[in-house]
């Protein structure tokens, strides 16, 4: 069985198959592995490499926000993971592909604070364009890259929904 | 005495733990949103005080004295934010006969406004940051407020009177912007406070936020504690905390302390408190506000003194004097930090990340303390500040208890939501924050360095296994969930429901 | 240094901490049963090392050498229980060229035999129980058995020269009785521990179990520590244990504590280990044996002194000079009390109760330490020991440290499964425990006395509730687990993969 | 919707009806009560009783080892509860009713150490009959009431497996 898996904006092909006493035959863009893989708890995957320095890594998946996206929790850590399918951006500000239209939408219920940007502003990536407060602070919503602004969709002071587009950027 | 928590969250949490402790009853208060949470879990009873926005529940005076009349509560503890610091909050109370866990309500509006108390701290003969003594009159002409500006001198920052958390601030840098600094500042304090007064304070370049952690019984004893360091701030908001500080000289402790204590005595304050001072390159300390509460950082104190602070709020209300050796109180032992485990995501800027938490791992053992106010299963709502729980490490040395530190943030999982995790374990092994070169405006200074750059780090093997966990995992649950020597990722209830729980090997 | 930690459960993931804080890595070895074990998880490399039954898996020698072969391991450490205290296990880690986290084997076999303890004890001017100094010859006749009974003194036990735990151990009020106490101890002796022999010592009415921690370093310095009071024992296994006792003075301390140095010194002892004594009623104290390794109840000393003693055994170990304060280690500041929550049921005589532990919501906040040995969702396999965690509070006194355990155990969930926590409960107010009214014989009495009677009291008004939730989760479930208003009890899987975490109200 | 819960040794009969906002009306032996309850999480019930001092209740249910079986965890404690259905002993070591034959079985895998009763000898409530040595400890399994032993089926030395019939009391 194979899978096509993003991790931290890398897509690799997985093939899985079962090897006998709890371990896979697993491969990864083509260099094979063996894994002795289980599940523990509702969440957890306890991955084993007996061949590869003993080495143990403990993951917790959780079902993420849009279809195929999954949380992975990893010593503290939360990394979102794609299996077979486009990202959707989560927790973030905006939504869509490298190329075309982006959607800067509303993460949470809030109001808004301030509009940073106009029609027709050029703006770079990582640029503030909306301030939102939500959950007693500030947040800054961000253009996720370079490109003009499209359209503003919202007013300083209007509360707004979560998903609500806030700014179209091109 | 039975006490009502006027609070929720990891505050409440830690409220009703100390009351339990000491053999008091507990009454818990809940908007909507909040009707699962723990808080209301731990409690002897629970009152509802309406719907989920805070200021239809918790900032709802009324309300809460309703609850307690309910519920038969003697004594009220408000935690810290929403009405803690509201002197009308802390006079309805006693005016409803309630014991009032806090200082008097005279304390509480003395304090409150920023410039009565830098007139109270420079009547003790406590330094504060050299500004306008009173409010900047709301008819000053233009003429006037350069003036006023330039008599305070460039930098400088203009504040709000009633402010707090950053909130109707600006800093000017010459004198320029002075004009424009005042409206802004103004429009924002009467939003956000409902006063628009505004007065000038000197900037100091890099100064240090350091603490003076107070208690005070109703019989004139004013006891101080080692200072905490709370530099490490985003945009005026505490992240990580300790104590003691290593900018801080036994001799220096104590002329903090003592300035900390006449300060208080002036003010004629009783029950916790803690008095906030800028540390300046040089040495200079100045007062800079007075919080007439519990705070968040109370654990680090503890850690290194050994004392009970909740402990105290509640013997100090019911009149006990203080019986703390002043000397324990002062002499740190080892060192603690805390980390404050929020729901955002660092990697977005901080932006909230509220949502349900599947399961939640809290690390534990040896020198290790987790004050958490939510279990696996609870949602985090939209709707009240995101702190979900505070980690504490506590060791015999600053680098140990760093040490202990990166230990406990690997083995902390909060399952299903991003938090200010991953930014601590970056933190905790910055250079600077290691050798203690920081002060209030490091942290500011580091992110815009940064231009967003992620503080979750993946080495290249780890993005592997994720990557074949992940794999495992979809296949698991295209082979229905159960292979024959796997546990599948399907409901805990139906799987157990299949097995006989001493038969399982 | 990367340490090979040659056991399990909570020991196992304590030892992992250590390690981790002082940046050494870590190998976990692990049987068939705990594959999914937390211990495995929380290493840096994990290692299969056989079966589930500890003989083919955590008791064989030669599989833990090549596992650390095999992960490149240059330390280990051997925990408690299993291969801890087996001399040929610390020869072996040495011929194979690794540190042994632990004293020398030489040592190990000196204390390992009690006779030759006590006799080490002797020479070194430390008073022992009465009793004979040399095993009994096994072929002793009728009457030399009696005689030397006699010389000793009825009541008198009969013990096994390898014993521990109880095992080969005999009871004997007057002489009736001594030939068959001989022939069920030496029976006993032959099938746990491959050694018949036995000896015999006076038995004293009501002794407390007090204990010594020491820390030897290989430069000739032995650090004793407060002693830990352990006579919360049912059939001689401890459950409660605490610092420091009440039946000791400072004085006494003192006496102790140099007994117990000068015991160590003659074994040429090094790295951590503890000396039991039993405490007469008199105030008289008797050496009774030498345990060669961490002990379960170490952390209560931890909490008291506030030294490190797993980090010290991995420095001493590395060859490094104690250089903590002896005033510190024998100067208890506040009073710390360990239980341990084992899976058993205490209202079916302790009986084991393996299972799938479904959640684990341990107690934290304020003076709470908790060491566990597993997370949520592993199961506690029915192999070995049934220690799962271990819940320690630390307070100002020993009242307020009982009022925190209450506190403590009142919010610890084993949820799936059976523990010890009710037994706690009840312990924790029972007045003679309080009072400090207590010895080895306690709690062996108490039980008898209370006939099973259960120690899970359930209020009328719980019971009452009880019924009601039982019933709405009833009603739920045939409602299809999902009420307009209410989350159903289906699979967390499948009801969050239908929310989006950022809508949740 | 009626049932008959059992906890702490008394059936009592329940029956439920939704109430609107959360709350239910109860009904315990005929006693009603308006209760506002909620799941929390995966295993967690909280009850809220507004009009009975506003007391407070989080309740953990999981399923038993026996049908109709509930394990409750309340602050610190495991209570079995059975719904709709005779008690199976669980975690001891006895199964059948008050009245008739009883069977002392092996809670769990272990090795038998000492058989304590001979049959035809009347034992009293209680009484240990068998002792078992698993998970490093010696257990007494004990006789659910008095009688006299109808079967001793094992001999000490024997590995017995959980479940196994040990001894019979009449």
């Amino acid at each position: 069985m194979t899978f096509e898996i993003e991790v931290d904006g890398r897509t690799r092909h997985v093939s899985i198959e079962r090897a006998g006493g709890g371990t896979f035959r697993v491969s990864v863009d083509g260099a094979p592995t063996i894994v002795d893989a289980r599940r523990v708890g509702e969440f957890g995957v306890s991955l084993l490499f007996p061949g590869d320095a003993h080495a143990v890594t403990a993951i917790d998946l959780t079902p993420g926000s849009a279809p195929g996206e999954m949380l992975a929790h990893l010593a503290g850590r939360t990394v979102p993971v794609i299996v077979n399918g486009r990202r959707m951006a989560r927790g973030g500000a905006a939504t869509g592909s490298a190329h075309g239209e982006h959607r800067v939408t509303a993460p949470m219920p809030g109001r808004v604070v301030r509009v940073l940007v106009a029609r027709g502003d050029e703006v770079a990536a990582r640029q503030p364009v909306v301030v939102v407060e939500a959950m007693k602070m500030e947040n800054e919503l961000r253009s996720p890259r370079a490109g003009r602004v499209k359209e503003v969709e919202v007013v300083a002071g209007a509360s707004v929904e979560a998903g609500r587009v806030l700014v179209v950027i091109d | 005495m039975k006490v009502l928590i006027a609070n929720r969250g990891e505050i409440a949490v830690r409220v009703a733990r100390a009351c339990r402790e000491m053999g008091l009853r507990t009454v818990a208060v809940y908007s909507d949103a909040d009707r699962g949470a723990r808080h209301v879990r731990d409690a002897d009873q629970a009152v509802h005080i309406g719907p989920s926005a805070a200021s239809e529940s918790y900032l709802r005076i009324d309300r809460l004295l309703d609850a307690a009349r309910a519920s038969g509560a003697d004594a009220v503890h408000p935690g810290y934010g929403f009405l803690a610091e509201n002197a009308a909050f802390a006079r309805a109370c006693r005016d409803a006969g309630l014991i009032f866990i806090g200082p008097s309500a005279d304390a509480i509006e003395s304090m409150g406004s920023k410039t009565r108390a830098r007139a109270i701290a420079r009547r003790a003969g406590v330094p504060v940051v050299p500004g306008t003594d009173d409010p900047l009159d709301a008819a000053a002409s233009e003429g006037e407020i350069r003036a006023a500006a330039e008599r305070v001198g460039y930098p400088l920052l203009v504040k709000a009177v009633a402010g707090g958390g950053g909130k109707g601030m600006r800093a000017v840098d010459e004198g320029g912007g002075i004009l424009d600094a005042v409206r802004v500042a103004r429009s924002e304090a009467g939003s956000s406070f409902g006063n628009t007064a505004v007065y000038f304070e000197r900037r100091l370049q890099r100064p240090r936020h350091i603490e003076i952690q107070l208690l005070a019984d109703h019989h004139g004893t004013i006891l101080a504690f080692v200072e905490r360091e709370c530099s490490i701030q985003r945009r005026h908001q505490k992240l990580v905390e300790e104590s003691p500080s290593l900018a801080v000289t036994p001799e220096l402790r104590q002329r903090i302390a003592s300035a900390a204590v006449k300060a208080a005595r002036s003010a004629g304050y009783t029950n916790a408190g803690t008095i906030e001072f800028l540390l300046d390159e040089d040495g200079s300390f100045y007062f800079l506000e007075m919080n007439t509460r519990l705070q968040v950082e109370h654990p680090v104190t503890e850690l290194v003194t050994r004392v009970d602070l909740v402990h105290w709020q509640l013997r100090l209300a019911r009149g006990e004097r203080l019986s703390i050796d002043p000397d324990r109180a002062i002499t740190p032992h080892g060192h603690a930090i805390e980390c404050r485990i929020i729901a955002e995501d660092p990697d977005q800027g901080f932006l909230p990340s509220p949502g349900l938490v599947r399961a939640l791992r809290a690390a534990s053992g040896p020198g290790v303390r987790n004050d958490a106010g939510l279990v696996g299963g609870e949602v985090v709502p939209v709707f009240y500040d995101s702190l979900i729980a505070k980690l504490i490490a506590w060791a015999e040395s600053r680098p140990d208890a760093i040490a202990r530190m990166q230990r406990a943030l690997r083995e902390y999982d909060v399952i299903g939501i991003k938090t200010t995790i991953p930014f601590f374990q970056w933190l905790m092994r910055e250079p600077d924050y290691i050798d203690g070169r920081f002060d209030t405006t490091y942290l500011d200074r580091v992110l815009a360095d940064r231009r967003g750059a992620p503080f979750t780090t993946i080495s290249e093997t780890e993005a592997l296994h994720l990557t074949i966990a992940a794999g495992l995992d979809a296949w698991w649950r295209a082979h229905g969930g159960v292979a024959p020597d796997q546990a599948g990722p399907q409901s805990a209830w139906t799987r157990v429901a299949r097995l006989d729980a001493l038969r399982v090997r």
